[in-house]
């Protein structure tokens, strides 16, 4: 199995969903974090003072799929995830070595 | 070790207080007025508004999440215990007796304030009634002090600097402009505080301040605002509670209270208006904090010349709180590079000097005109440029004596508990490390 | 490019009243009452504090986090911008002179107001204090509409806009009904402003969400409050504030402010009981957003009856309103498909309606009588058709108006400086993109 | 099928009550006085405030995000319904007729309550503000309870317990302290609530608290509150309202009143004061909860006292309001292993007993003068022991009465629509699971 | 070295680090996350607006263990987190390469 | 490629941002977490109630890397975030299969 990692923008959450559950993945997790990168933050003042925010809200999705279906889903989260702007984010896939369903205790591909 | 320095402290001075509440008890009767009662009664109602929750949400919303609570701890903590101690001995101090200096031991403990009280200085209201309403003024000048040293002092020894600055500031101060002491004598204007209030604590957060440095990480990390909507509250009571603050120092429900109120809210308006123009033009964008410190420093300065202006003036002298203040806590502030956390000095300090100084320009004799002053008294508009003198002097003076007494009182403290919260304590934030607690 | 615009219509407004502000000042004086004076400054306080911090409390907690200090923002700017015009020329407009349509121009920036100064529409009051009082409600009108149009319009273009309708619908509305326009000679009855407040903020406020289209992900995208707390506070503060909204409308301390408060207070609670008892039985939940919704429904509509009807009314007044206002809200507002971001119209517009109908059937003459209507003037309950047909017109006339003029403003101003912030500053926030600040 | 119950039963009720409306009405008339008038209207305001949005944000600012606005929703129902009810019947009920136990119907619905009406036991205001002034007592007593029963009372539950405790509990021992019923003939002294309001309210707190058994997870899970600067802002209004609740029980513009507020606000910064003092000897560090339990403290220990005593003893109450109450809920709930959530037994209950007690010793001739009392009555401080008597035997009677009624109307209701929140509910939070909405 | 991932039921937690600390794990790192899965969410009303809350609230619980150990900490976490009804969450194990306590620079198992 | 975790205190961002940005990466994500470990927490009162806090906040940084560059990543962020007081935080490293960007759909260390 892959543990598909995506950081995309805030507002494409929804978008993104609705195509991995097009494909049939019926879970996820996702994390509210913030993104340093190309993408240039903004200027706040307050009063006299002046700070440079670098830090840019993200979503981070986690997903573990069955090896065989991990390209199909990170296609999915990237073309869901467009917008063709600097800092649309990434997506980075790694191994899974095991899964397993809390409620039920069944192990790997049928976990997810 | 310091804990009991500070409730030693404290002890010795309510013992002293105490004992000395045994002196005669002097008992003044007089036509009291109900109307005036009404009205005075919710002004009082008003002005504590200010402090809680006013002041403690407009600092809390200042600062970050870490200092929220500590911040809000010394609003509510100026509430307590200069209450306390105002009934001890301060009123007595600053409104009893006829010193030039300072006033009389008359009513240590409140003692001999009877139902039919009242003070000479506001024949037609209780003497209690008087008392607390002096008494939510004396609250929110120390508490205003906070913002200048948010984020770094400690609890303890905010306490002690409250304590002494109260006695050995405030309440003389007071008592020379509003209790009969020389600066009355001598003429000056000040009908809500712009020297008393505002110069006062702006000036001595300004000089701790500077004794107390800069927040770590000052000008390098982002320090700004958790929460600016709690700031947006604080303001919206902040501006109410002034009616009270402004309209309630006619002492009576009359139309100088109205027309004080009348200049005081456009005041308002006005510096809310030029504040957030200047950053429109000059930052491309009208921020709310802007706004809102526009506000205050309309507030702030129109407050020692509401009862002697016309409405209009009010307009006048809030547009330029909006601008010089705004220079203040931009321009000026940036060139000395001092850390008033909250900038109580460019606001109101500045704005309770320009105030002051503008009374002195714009006081009207038709508006001023009271059994005191018959002919009521005119500023240099009516061409009488004493007036100006007499509200720079006033400056000097009260700005002299409350910087001096400030930083040697901040040094003493410093020399005994400290002024200051370690590093990590700062670090972790005051909620968790001075108080125990934090917002999740 | 855009912000020179703005600028320069500013200045040409403020410019232009300056000058007229030369204009010959006439002095009325009268028998100015403590007591009332009192009273009613105290009621000053308590409408500007339902602007703020109250609506800006309720209307910053009902959208989302990035947009609530730019909710907030629009409350603020309300208040300091129809400030300075009431006093530059709103006032004079609308409450001084007889004329049929509009007031004079004899208060241009105040100019003439003194001390002893009052208006023949409040004699018993200061002038100045009748000005403020009357200020307060033209703030908080303009401020609501905000509500309609929130998350998504430019704030330069809604100061223009409030602005350009606070003098083209507010103020000869307001003169139309109180200020002895021909609404109020017809004999309209509009207590404390069913249709100068209510249905006026509404009206325009449907008017500005169809002009300015959904917000982005209206009825996809999950839109809900981020902080529903706000939105109860400033629901208590809108509450209380409210006393003295409808008691004030007596301009005096007597029974019949008290009266008109507990057909308020009434009011305002079936409302809040029965928008919660409909959505524990239609959607077996009763939630905190509809108990404030039927609070500030049930307080809109009595606001025209509240002076002129018994206090049980207020209890079937109040009850309807938490129908009505329910249903419009949800059945009639899914039917036209439009998007009032925080319902101004289905609950201040319909309210304002309602009520203004109701006190055409509930008035009682017992209640209503006053110097100008010596035997007071009962509704249909009491027999008398005419004055519901009465009633009925002055909503044509004043909603005819209103959403004519609206609309022409809306459209000149998006021709010109544009109603609409860009998408992208729409999906960031207004907060940041408009304000360049946000909560953390 | 739970839901249908609920109706039911209020709709009974409200049929009742209209029914017996049709009485016939009397109209008392006499001289209302404005200055009076001016005051009370404030005052109602203020005490209206300190529910909503004062208690609202204080119980709030205690409980976890999951209940936050499920606590709020408590206080929200109490005002609308509460207030419905009063009009109804509480009203005429508690206040009208001198019956020992209870009072008449003359007032059902309001009946006859006209322009100039007054009622005996307040003659100088219109009897509309009296009715309304007392139904923020009402409101802000039944309202009090619901911190007991925070994070797991059923809301239809709360309602209905409401509903019968207003009724059966609240309604009588008002009448027998402040209605002319016989604990007021016997000579108990509460001058604005220290039995009627704070005990009652506690031992009905300690009661549901304990029958409704401990949180989940109380004593293991961390159960700390989420936002505690919403309970010091909470504090703040309570703090201010309690001048309306204190000084207003003047019922008029006097010295009386400003004597009141002098010792309540004494109390309260005494209480605030002490509280601090005893967290930072015993713990370490001065909390902001320990401060603002401290306040409340000691205003609900002044209360019954405010109007009998002397300034000054309200230091010494306050003071011992914040040890007493600091033990009871610390050591004393310990002991007893009770889980009344927000501590409304330990500072309302002890406090308002504590209270009545000490008004049994400091009462003072000279403050308790009134038409009643034209020589006052004095307390064990000078030499009447007799009175400490009374006060114990108006606490026996109405704690007894208090706690026996709430225990057996909780039964019943846990018999019929169940107390408790199912565990799933209380988990996922109230604010979801009964109301379907939720703080972000 | 493994790195176990837990999503798992917030009043869950306490369970879950007993359990952990009690067969010697010394340390985890916890974030709150959304969870979107079978578990269905609810639907909120606000007025005349109807939104379906898919995504509940879930925590992370990201825990490195030694490789000989992954086998014992799934198993704690499974029986300690388990509730049996839908939504009692995932656990997922990754391969760690490489580990490092900042304050003393130790690598690998030594840093756990 | 390697996604190198490291867990920190908060107040090091800004000097773990420099010390990577300095070495030329130029993109992380963070995450707000609460640990548990060695370093004690401490102790809440709320009138009569006594709350043992366990978790303290900490940041959770996440950037993936070169493989040949995990190396200098993780030296950089261990001397920049290092305090030597108990509770400095762990650093991870676990090996990346596949990396997108989003906006080019350039694949792995063209992608970071
Ligand atoms: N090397 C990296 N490791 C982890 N996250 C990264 C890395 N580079 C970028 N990110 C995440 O991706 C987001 C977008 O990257 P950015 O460079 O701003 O734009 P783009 O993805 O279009 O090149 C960043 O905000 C950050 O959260
Ligand atoms: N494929 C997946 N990848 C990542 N997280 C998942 C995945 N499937 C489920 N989850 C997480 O596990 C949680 C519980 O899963 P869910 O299907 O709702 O119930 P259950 O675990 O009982 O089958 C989800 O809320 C989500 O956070
Ligand atoms: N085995 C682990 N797995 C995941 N995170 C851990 C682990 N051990 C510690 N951490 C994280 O590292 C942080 C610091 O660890 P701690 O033991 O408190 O101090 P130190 O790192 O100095 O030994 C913890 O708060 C936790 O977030």
């Amino acid at each position: 199995m892959k543990l598909v990692i995506a950081v995309i923008k805030p507002f494409k959450l929804v978008d993104v969903r609705d195509a991995l559950t097009a494909m049939g993945v019926e879970g996820l997790t996702v994390a509210e974090v913030k993104g340093y990168g190309r993408q240039k933050g903004h200027t706040e003042f307050y009063r006299g003072a002046e700070y440079a925010v670098h830090f840019l809200p993200k979503l981070k999705i986690e997903v573990v799929v069955p090896s065989d279906r991990a390209e199909k889903v990170v296609e999915a989260i990237r073309t869901s995830a467009l917008t063709g702007q600097i800092g649309d984010g990434k997506i980075f896939v790694i191994g899974v070595e095991k899964a397993v369903r809390i409620r039920t205790g069944e192990a790997d591909d049928n976990a997810l | 070790m310091r804990r009991t320095t500070v409730w030693s402290r404290l002890i010795i001075i309510a013992a002293f207080a105490f004992v000395s509440a045994i002196t005669p008890a002097l008992a003044q009767t007089s036509k009291i007025d109900a109307a005036d009662t009404a009205w005075m009664i919710s002004a009082t109602a008003l002005v504590l508004m200010m402090t809680i929750p006013g002041l403690a949400l407009f600092y809390a919303g200042l600062v970050r999440k870490k200092n929220i609570l500590a911040t809000m701890a010394q609003s509510l903590a100026s509430v307590a215990i200069v209450s306390i101690l105002w009934a001890a001995a301060g009123y007595s101090l600053a409104f009893t007796g006829g010193g030039a200096w300072l006033g009389s031991l008359d009513r240590l403990f409140l003692s001999g304030m009877g139902m039919d009280s009242t003070n000479t200085l506001a024949k037609n209201i209780p003497e209690s009634l008087f008392m607390l309403y002096e008494m939510a003024f004396a609250i929110i000048t120390v508490a205003l002090i906070s913002g200048s040293v948010a984020d770094r002092m400690k609890f303890s020894a905010f306490l002690l600097f409250g304590i002494g600055w109260l006695f050995l500031v405030y309440v003389p101060s007071a008592h020379w402009v509003w209790g009969g002491g020389f600066l009355s004598t001598m003429g000056v204007l000040d009908f809500a505080g712009g020297t008393v209030v505002h110069l006062n604590a702006g000036l001595a957060g300004l000089i701790a301040a500077l004794v107390l440095r800069p927040r770590r990480g000052y000008g390098m990390e982002n320090l700004s605002p958790h929460d600016l909507s709690m700031a947006v509250v604080g303001t919206g009571l902040l501006w109410v509670g002034w009616f009270g603050f402004n309209g309630g120092s006619a002492l009576g429900a009359n139309s100088r209270a109205a027309m004080a109120i009348a200049s005081t809210h456009l005041a308002a308006s006005t510096g809310a208006f030029v504040w957030m123009a200047l950053e429109w033009w000059k930052r491309g964008k009208p921020s709310v904090l802007g706004m809102i410190s526009g506000a205050i420093a309309g507030l702030g300065t129109i407050t020692p010349a509401s009862g002697y202006v016309l409405p209009w003036h009010g307009i006048v002298i809030g547009g330029l709180a909006g601008l010089v203040c705004f220079w203040a806590c931009t321009a000026l502030k940036e060139r000395l590079h001092y850390d008033d956390s909250l900038d109580v000095f460019g606001i109101h300090g500045i704005g309770g000097t320009l105030g002051t100084l503008l009374t002195g320009i714009f006081a009207t004799a038709a508006m001023s005109i009271s059994s005191e002053m018959p002919n009521g008294i005119g500023g240099v508009l009516e061409g009488n440029w004493n007036q100006l003198k007499i509200q720079a002097i006033g400056i000097a003076v009260t700005g002299t004596w409350c910087a001096v007494v400030s930083f040697v009182l901040l040094k003493l403290i410093d020399k005994s508990v400290g002024l200051r919260v370690g590093i990590d304590a700062e670090r972790m934030g005051l909620d968790i490390s001075l108080h125990g607690e934090a917002l999740q």
